[in-house]
């Protein structure tokens, strides 16, 4: 990150929001997410349409929402519903996008956001699933954003809090969840990756500006799949950086 | 773990006669538009577009109340035969089986409430015509809209059991993995069609309902495709002032028909009363298939669309039902 | 029925609103039960709160609705929902009444509204169960209004659409439905039923006036049980009828 | 016939924390009185007279949006400290941690949001204090309470599956009877006490909610016993002009509090914006336990009730809040 033009945070941001097409619709949730929709709203995607985990679907982001459930999730929207409303849909298979994180994540893309250490007593008590393990579970593509480092790319996270590919290829479907979905992207300070359609392991796809192959190996705790050519993201251009601060988050409540 | 199992206790000998696949009903929805994109249309072709002989279609609320009788009407007037139907109906119901529209039906109740029992209903099964009747109650076939609605297969009730209801039904009576006791599963309807009826909706089908919901909540979320008829066709910034007024979104929605007094001859909360003289007078009849016959053709087959049937009422007529604002 | 001051629907309409007591709740279908509901309301039930199948309650019956769901089933009223809202309040047991009747009922008080014959091919079409069997599994107390025939009144019903004591004690518990409730009283225009605790049998409460046993055991096509001491109805009153007629149903719709 | 079977494929090992009887949970709410009967009252009397020690608590919807913050306060000043609760929270839930109020938990989410981990919470579990903790998803939390509203044992669900929120759960896993394929059944939760803010009531209990209702309509009628606390009381009247508008009726509320602001410092839809000053300067204190004491002393210990917490933000500073109309 010599660059000074922007920090890892707007980075994620804008890697972010390229991995989403118009005119769908992606389940937000507080943080970057809601800031990579936002972008994509006001770039190349005017027809994503938000939908937030309490009830707010359609709203008209004006100003970043502090929570999940505040009003700005639902200002001048088209539905104003409940929790169920939006999780049911996101069940019936209506969402496309969601958005996900975690302390630690290991080669299937299953996530840890619960416990560090042993549940019944641990030596960290993370925040829990919350509406993670639905996202994970419901969402046809599930974009998982996180700071890269070997301690949270793990062989196996201590805690599966919500599903990644579990085991592998068929695992999803065998489980009972329901067929087709899961993680599509992991985008980290670093770079980007995808899964291998056939093994299911997290691949690399492209370098974020600077980084080379063997940071994100030393910064991988597990064997990452490297194909003989690695794409380059390009670094976030001057009009996205100027939307993302002075509309997007004018009140700098994240960025 | 030792294998730990349920006993399943009753399965009901009844048909699914329309099975669902839940993960193609996500696929369903997830190829919807959720841009928003203009879908109004006439009912002609609503009805023509939406509609494939042999569907399994859904009405909601029912004959006297909001129903879309407009869309019904042209239902019968496109000429289909072989309708597979979820039966909680009125006026409605009886005037698809005066047709001859349906071949299987899910079954709770079919009458018409004061006036007694269907004619017609009692002659299209009686007589064979419906070749297929499941039974169910009426919170039975809600909950199995309700089912699709949350994407799962069954819901869990305490209702049907002990009865012939549930053996002629297609739910299954499991011991409760929590508690040990009996429980009714009712599994999940997912409609080929749902046709609803609302007081308004924007071009691009979010839709606001007046007073009580019925079960227009869940069938429209329990179905493949859905049509809307709206007294009123409103701007999105109504829509936008009061998003929590919206009960179905646009991302639902397959296509907005305007009908104005489209519940006729049934009420519409807030907008008009129901056309009494005209309900009795047709309830009365319907005991003869002859008149029967001449309705149909007269209120049905003579007119080519919603426009010349409120004409046919009578537009002063129609205006003497409309309810004074208090 | 010599007197000519009341007719039998003006009768049983009568008996059906005494059964009800103050501060409880019913479920109310179309016709007589509505009128019995009302009539209760403006004599001895005026916390009677009624609720209606597609979702109306605590509607001021200024006018009687026409049909469950039409606008008079919550004018005024403190709660317009949906069907599913009033089916969870009564299987939740939040309904003390609820209101019954049929082609056909047997000594258990189980009802027939589906066909007469066989299912596949009947000989007549009924209208089906409606809500009919989910208030006889949730209502604390069915109330069933028939008029009282051995052609309606038999041994075995041919098709049991709705539960009363199905075979006997502890049936219902034993199919799963709710513990406690059942059958409470049958209100015909002969006289009103109960059933005995023990055999849950149906029994002979009380004889209509002018009515006598005799012709209650002619029009009954079971063994019906009779007391050594049978009360006697009382006629409507002439508040009750003048209520009735002025009041509840001053259209005339009904009565 | 010959015995069928359904194979259990997966019990999670988590503890029903709040085992649940629908049988004894009918009789409650039978005894419920379903006459219209003021139930005004003090939040002193409301919390003293409704919840015991021990208690399973539901508080809706979360600390920074509509929540019951006035009531949650009151419960932290009596003192309580062996409740169970559902821990979907923020601020609200990290206030009852670092009062060492709860006991036992079914947890779904409870952090900070936007300002990341709850220390307290960190605390309060890691420490042991809290004794047992089961884990569900946000939306298993929710089916737990619609199981409940619904009067049934459980709700089918498609999440949770494959994953160790599921084998910390209380949740079963079982083949569809159906389909075939594994489903997760969500066992009900019934609540001894929820509690519940709301814009506006009438003194019966009748309730109004703008905007999302996040888990409202469920927990009301998953709890034995309710709370609802109101920005404001209005006449019955006013609930009968828009009865569609009633989220929550009155036989299901034991207890009406009058508590404007009752949000604070949390946000009220329509009324007023969150106090982020407020937010923000507690939330970052809190990694400190003795700042987190003060803190305590200060807002909740230091005040006899909702009115001197109120002089105690100030009103002034409680007007400059306020939402103009648009």
């Amino acid at each position: 990150m010599a660059d000074a033009r922007y920090n890892p945070t707007e980075l994620m941001i804008c890697l972010a929001s390229r991995q989403m097409s118009d005119g769908t619709t992606a389940f937000i949730g507080t943080g970057v997410p809601m800031l990579a929709a936002s972008l994509a709203q006001k770039m190349h995607a005017p027809n994503l349409a938000p939908l937030f985990e309490f009830g707010g679907t359609g709203a008209i982001l004006e100003k970043l929402p502090l929570a999940v459930g505040d009003m700005r999730t639902y200002n001048k929207g088209l539905h104003a519903s409940g929790i169920l409303d939006i999780m049911e849909s996101a069940q019936r298979g209506f969402v496309e996008y969601g958005f996900l994180g975690g302390a630690q994540i290991d080669p299937y893309g299953n996530l840890n956001t619960t416990v560090i250490g042993d549940h019944d007593h641990p030596k960290v008590r993370l925040p829990g699933s919350g509406g993670g393990n639905d996202v994970g579970s419901f969402c046809w593509r599930t974009i998982i954003i996180m700071r890269q480092s070997a301690r949270s790319f793990v062989p196996k996270v201590d805690f599966l809090t919500t599903p990644g590919y579990l085991t592998g290829p068929d695992a999803r479907e065998k489980a009972g969840l329901p067929k087709g979905a899961g993680p599509y992207r992991v985008v980290t300070d670093l770079g980007v990756m995808d899964f291998d359609e056939n093994t299911r392991r997290m691949r690399l796809m492209a370098l974020n500006p600077g980084v080379t192959v063997d940071q994100v190996k030393e910064n991988t705790g597990f064997e990452l799949i490297v194909p003989e050519s690695v794409g380059r993201n390009e670094e976030p251009t001057d009009e996205e950086l100027r939307i993302l601060r002075e509309d997007v988050d004018s009140e700098r409540l994240y960025i | 773990m030792a294998e730990k199992t349920l006993r399943i206790l009753e399965e009901g000998q009844g048909a699914l006669i329309q099975p669902f696949d839940l993960d193609a009903f996500r696929e369903l929805n997830r190829a919807k538009p959720k841009a928003l994109v203009d879908k109004r249309m006439s009912e002609a072709e609503a009805v023509r577009t939406f509609i494939r002989e042999g569907d399994y279609v859904g009405i909601e609320l029912y004959g006297t109340v909001r129903c879309p009788m407009s869309l019904t009407r042209e239902i019968i007037r496109q000429g289909y035969k072989k309708l597979r139907s979820a039966a909680q109906g009125v006026y409605e119901a009886d005037l698809l089986a005066a047709a001859s529209v349906v071949k299987e039906m899910d079954w709770t109740y079919i009458g018409l409430e004061v006036y007694g029992v269907s004619h017609n209903l009692r002659r299209t099964v009686e007589s064979g015509y419906v070749e297929r009747v499941v039974e169910w109650s009426n919170a039975a076939l809600a909950w199995r809209f309700k089912a699709a609605a949350m994407g799962v297969p069954f819901v869990a009730t305490r209702s049907m059991l002990g009865t012939d209801t549930l053996k002629y039904s297609a739910a299954k009576v499991i011991e409760c993995p929590f508690t040990g006791e009996p429980v009714c599963l009712i599994p999940a309807l997912v409609l080929d069609v749902g046709v609803i009826h609302v007081n308004r909706a924007d071009r691009f089908g979010n839709c606001q309902i007046d007073g009580i919901t019925g079960f227009a909540h869940e069938m429209a979320r329990a179905s493949k495709r859905l049509i809307i008829s709206a007294e009123e066709i409103v701007d999105t910034e109504e829509i936008r002032r009061n998003p929590d007024r919206t009960i179905i979104p646009y991302y639902l929605v397959d296509a907005v028909v305007h009908a104005p007094f489209g519940s006729h001859p049934g009420e519409m909360n807030g907008l008009y009363e129901r056309d009494e003289e005209h309900i009795r007078g047709y309830f009365t009849e319907s005991k003869d298939p002859e008149k029967v016959e001449a309705y149909l053709d007269k209120w049905i087959y003579g007119v080519k669309n919603h426009e010349e049937y409120l004409d046919l009422v009578g537009r002063e007529r129609l205006e003497s039902f409309r309810i004074k604002e208090a």
